[in-house]
């Protein structure tokens, strides 16, 4: 038994990756001296041809990833901000995410984007606190955000070993949650949910940090003598639909709660396909940010933008309805 | 209200770097103490870069500035409790709280704003310049950024727009050594020489110099040569002032165990401090007068702050869209 | 009584916004020659200072208008390819659109984004052929598809007059679209939907070329004797929430046809905002292109990747079921 | 098979541009009958660069293209016949009719992709030299782009990356003197001078030189140079070769009435034609020999693409998960 962290997850899952396999490179903006702590120590264990430090250039090396990968490496890159995934868009998703199919299945590109403190930091104001999964799984670029460190372990190597495009979010929220780690730690497909906690009333879907304020809600319910199922996609795109299905069929109720902007995210495709495909015993709600939401500075407005407990309290009782 | 800085004569760029010396140290203790939430990234050693700059400036004139940009705002006047206050997330700062650190801007100033995203502010101070020289007028625009950006594809794509427009803008880059960790000399080929920062300008037809950016008269110097050349119709200069950051990169750092500057490094740059090289234009006894002056200012620029009040949280997506739209909320039950 | 093409009516917006209002100006590459047609003929009549050529920096030029803007003009910034907004995703999503909240209102942005020949081109492959109008919408930039003329007109007009950053798309399938225009063109206001054809007992909603498409398969199902409301919002976001629900409360059943990547795009938006607040007769359906859809160059392929009127027919009968 | 080109030798040139000028023009007249849909952007009248650089490569070196990219692939070896049926968009092309003209690539022969957004293939070609360093192999990469990618940031950064990491790429600018309707020359500032690729790319260290682009033999000799630098772990390099397209940036452009280029600048550069200044190099009747052997690959490279069967629309989606993952379809009843 031992306790593990999710950013500790992290840098297991790349250490782990950087030992067994030569074409494991880790790229990225002050990877060695492991600013955000998933990198820490990989650089004098690797040495720095492994995990390479890299100017100010994120267009450049996230496109070197590509021709790399090309040439058989399998690069993760490391962005310090959610953000920066704009910057780079046209090569993720221009470029990368396109190549496979534009070359007739010749070119594959095995690139792991990682993204450790990707929504609210507290106090880093409107551009460092995005959370833009819903973007990535628009363009159809294979998107994890996972809750909990085994999870983290479990998908960031698995994404590392696809053949395809990857972006691994992790979000700030999460990077501080401890589990106690009994199993040896296990690649975990990507497109596989996991119900993290069986119920009948209510199918209640979340990722990332939100996983724990779901099953913390999903208690208070329990006491009430609501049972909630809490179910953690894991994978944002391609999202596993016959869990969903599953649930869906036992419960006929749904909620989801994501801390991304409302329209058309991960939330949204959930509520769509629910509507397609599930017959629900009461109309489906989401908790999410707003709109086209930027987080503002103070603190009390940035915890505003992003979706709570209580809301999602609210939210349930109108669902169990 | 006299204006908060007056860069025209020594004693007031003195005045300025110890103003702005003082405001970081004050800002460090209220990470500590938690008034600040977040942390900053301290200017704290590269005072004579924003000061010489800013004194080479007109009212009218316009910046962008940076993540590490307190400076480069209270050097073009920025009030610095306003300033404060909004460090401290409060409805009374510059931004209403809204922006913090990394965004403060004053447009009425011509603060067109700091920046989260490094280099991202040269376009910017590029388009403001495109607009003055279109309207006429004889506006110039400083953009800062660091080394790092030196690196980043859209400042150099602006160097090229700003040559062959002409534009009326000066590129100043603060060259502190390092991009967080990274040294500068590892960024660039050929630091000294045919890759440096100068040279890389002058291969965009840029007029390029470099000048000790801890000294803020040199800075004032080479300045006042690039912005009047801006303002005169001759166009777009580089100017590279040598510096450095006496802080971690931002105040995070100091909880970590960091080795990529030494000791020795930090404390010769010391000795070369920006404050202690401006107060010897001061006559006897002015220091003391201007310090006690100082401290006056920033401790009621606190008590500004702190007396200002917290947003309401129901305010959270005031001003997303200057139409007034108003979006969606998260949840709709 | 006079016909009017689309792209026409593009031109005419622009023509009469440059000569009506000084501090408009048209940026981008081969706006001078007029390449795509949106701008024939301007640079002779306002100048190359008005109408200004751009070198291959989009990323300088996109947020340059952002420094414009701050200044009092109001750029108008043509892209010549859909997938230059992913280029550009930075300068509109973290800078131009977060500056009036980030400056707590100081700063407002009136810069509007035109990108003529979105979607397929037919031939043009895979990164020309990206209808990307739900990514602007997830981050809560105002967008626009018109489907006709007039609406091009009436669209890009109050786009260029907006305080805040707005995407117009023209589609390519729509720039060819002509109309009998009869009354003066006018300004039509972001956020209002369009009944094109009133109905009964289906809500369809397409935006863009899709409102065509929608509009034919309308009258062959008239002739049945089903009676479709095809509900254009032309406003992808901000939507026209409350028109969209007084349509479904008569009709009572939902369709929609968006040539955009399944996964959280309009068509998921407007699925689950019916699911949460409408009480549907029927499941609703979607018409899309795949998810993760990339154009492949050959013909057939490129068009098995975008909605059909056959896909439209099924899914209207399924949902009539 | 024996390779589709042999650049050995001055007379496999010649063929190579001869079979590249065909090739394109044979491709003209497809488009106009409607075989090729969406066009292509010629190569005519550039072909020495295409055929001049490849020259200088060995088998296992690498190239990325552009959207104006069917000399390149075919100078770097690629089957006419394959490539005509990409063109095609056949199930026999080189991306099984899944690129076409902007995207054909061939990975067996090191031709790493054509390229929809200009100076996208830089900083591809830049990894593959990346990997091809670490690897201890001595491949070498040739980037090439327009003159329009000066002044696209990520070409610029990726400049940087190589020079730092001092990478086996050849970064070969072929400025042809517009990037569409744009004058070369005044999207750079100065640009015989200070502000002329060649200063700029020297800004960055790199080694850098422009070369007569009409000139194979010339091209040949410029680009060795740098890629034998590469080779032997000099790193990289910039090389500007001067052209010109004869044809419009698009086939489309036949259809509008531009002006941006006079019917005499037209006629002087096709006086320089590099077809004649490669056939100059030509003994007795060997001339009419290749021609009408090219012809005769060619008539077999069109009989090989019209047999080649359509793609069958059920299959649109493959290849886009190279996990073979099967995206939802876009509609599910
Ligand atoms: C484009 C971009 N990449 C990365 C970051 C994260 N980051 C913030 S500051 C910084 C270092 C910047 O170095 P420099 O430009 O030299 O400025 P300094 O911090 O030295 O003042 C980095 C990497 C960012 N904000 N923007
Ligand atoms: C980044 C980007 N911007 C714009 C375009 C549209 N476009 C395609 S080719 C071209 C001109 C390119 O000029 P140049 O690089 O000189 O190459 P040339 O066409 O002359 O061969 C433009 C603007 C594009 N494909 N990519
Ligand atoms: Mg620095
Ligand atoms: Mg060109």
């Amino acid at each position: 038994m031992s306790w593990l962290s999710y950013l500790k997850a992290l840098n297991k899952a790349l250490d782990n990756a950087l030992a067994t396999d030569e074409s494991v490179v880790v790229l990225g903006e002050d990877v060695g001296a492991g600013m955000s702590g998933v990198t820490l120590g990989l650089q004098a264990k690797f040495g720095p041809d492994r995990v390479v430090d890299t100017p100010l250039s994120e267009q450049a090396f996230t496109s070197l990833a590509v021709g790399a990968a090309l040439s058989g490496l399998r690069p993760v890159i490391e962005f310090q901000i959610p953000s920066l995934l704009f910057l780079t868009f046209e090569q993720i998703a221009n470029q990368a995410h396109k190549l496979h199919l534009m070359t007739g299945g010749q070119a594959s590109v095995p690139v792991t984007y990682l993204v450790p403190g990707s929504g609210s930091r507290a106090g880093w104001a409107g551009q460092h606190s995005d959370q833009p999964h819903g973007l990535l799984a628009h363009v159809g670029i294979k998107t994890v955000v996972p809750a909990t460190p085994t999870d983290a372990y479990g998908l960031l190597t698995s994404a590392i070993y696809d053949p395809d495009p990857v972006v691994v979010f992790a979000p700030a929220a999460a990077l501080g949650v401890r589990e106690d780690v009994t199993a040896p730690l296990e690649p975990v497909p990507l497109g596989s949910a996991r119900i993290h906690r069986q119920g009948t009333d209510v199918t209640l879907v979340a990722v990332g940090q939100s996983v724990h304020a779901a099953l913390a809600v999903a208690e208070e319910f329990a006491a009430e003598g609501v049972d909630v199922e809490v179910f953690d996609p894991r994978c944002v795109y391609p999202f596993d639909w016959v869990a969903l299905e599953r649930s869906l069929a036992k419960t006929g109720r749904l909620a989801v709660i994501d801390d991304a902007n409302r329209y058309g995210g991960l939330a949204a495709e959930v509520l769509a396909v629910a509507a397609e495909t599930a017959h629900l015993t009461a109309p489906p709600v989401r908790v999410t940010r707003p709109d086209g939401a930027v987080l503002p500075f103070a603190l009390a407005l940035d915890q505003a933008m992003q979706p709570d407990a209580e809301q999602l309290r609210r939210a349930l009782r109108t669902v169990l309805k | 209200n006299p204006a908060p800085v007056d860069l025209s004569t020594p004693a007031g760029r003195y005045r300025a770097i110890r103003l702005i010396r003082r405001f970081e140290e004050q800002a460090l203790e209220l990470v500590k103490s938690g008034v600040i939430v977040g942390g900053t990234h301290p200017y704290i050693g590269q005072e004579a870069v924003a000061v010489g700059v800013c004194a080479a400036l007109r009212p009218q004139d316009q910046i962008t500035s940076t993540h590490r940009g307190h400076g480069h705002v209270l050097a073009k006047g920025a009030d610095p409790a306003r300033m404060l206050a909004e460090l401290a997330g409060r409805v009374g700062g510059l931004n209403r709280g809204r922006g913090g650190s990394m965004h403060a801007a004053d447009l009425s100033l011509g603060v067109l704003g700091a920046n989260g995203i490094v280099g991202a502010g040269a376009p910017i101070a590029a388009g403001a310049a495109w607009a003055a020289k279109r309207a006429g007028a004889d506006r110039v625009v400083v953009t800062f950024f660091g080394d790092g950006a030196l690196n980043q594809g859209v400042l150099l794509e602006t160097w090229n727009l700003a040559a062959i427009w002409s534009l009326p803008v000066v590129f100043v880059c603060e060259n502190n050594g390092y991009a967080t960790t990274l040294p500068a000399a590892s960024a660039v080929s050929d630091p000294g020489g045919s890759g440096s920062g100068v040279a890389r300008a002058a291969g965009f037809g840029l007029p390029a110099e470099a000048v000790d950016g801890m000294d803020a008269e040199a800075v004032l110097a080479a300045a006042t040569t690039a912005v009047e050349r801006a303002r005169g119709g001759g166009g777009p200069s580089y100017l590279e002032c040598t510096t450095y950051r006496f802080e971690g990169h931002h105040t995070m750092e100091r909880r970590m165990r960091l080795t990529y500057r030494t000791p020795e490094e930090i404390a010769a740059w010391r000795d070369r401090d920006p404050l202690e090289r401006a107060s010897a234009l001061l006559v006897e006894g002015e220091r003391e007068t201007i310090d006690a002056e100082v401290e006056r200012t920033l401790a009621a620029a606190l008590e500004f702050a702190l007396a200002s009040p917290q947003p309401d949280p129901a305010t959270a997506a005031d001003f997303l869209y200057a139409d007034g739209l108003i979006p969606r909320p998260g949840v709709m039950v």
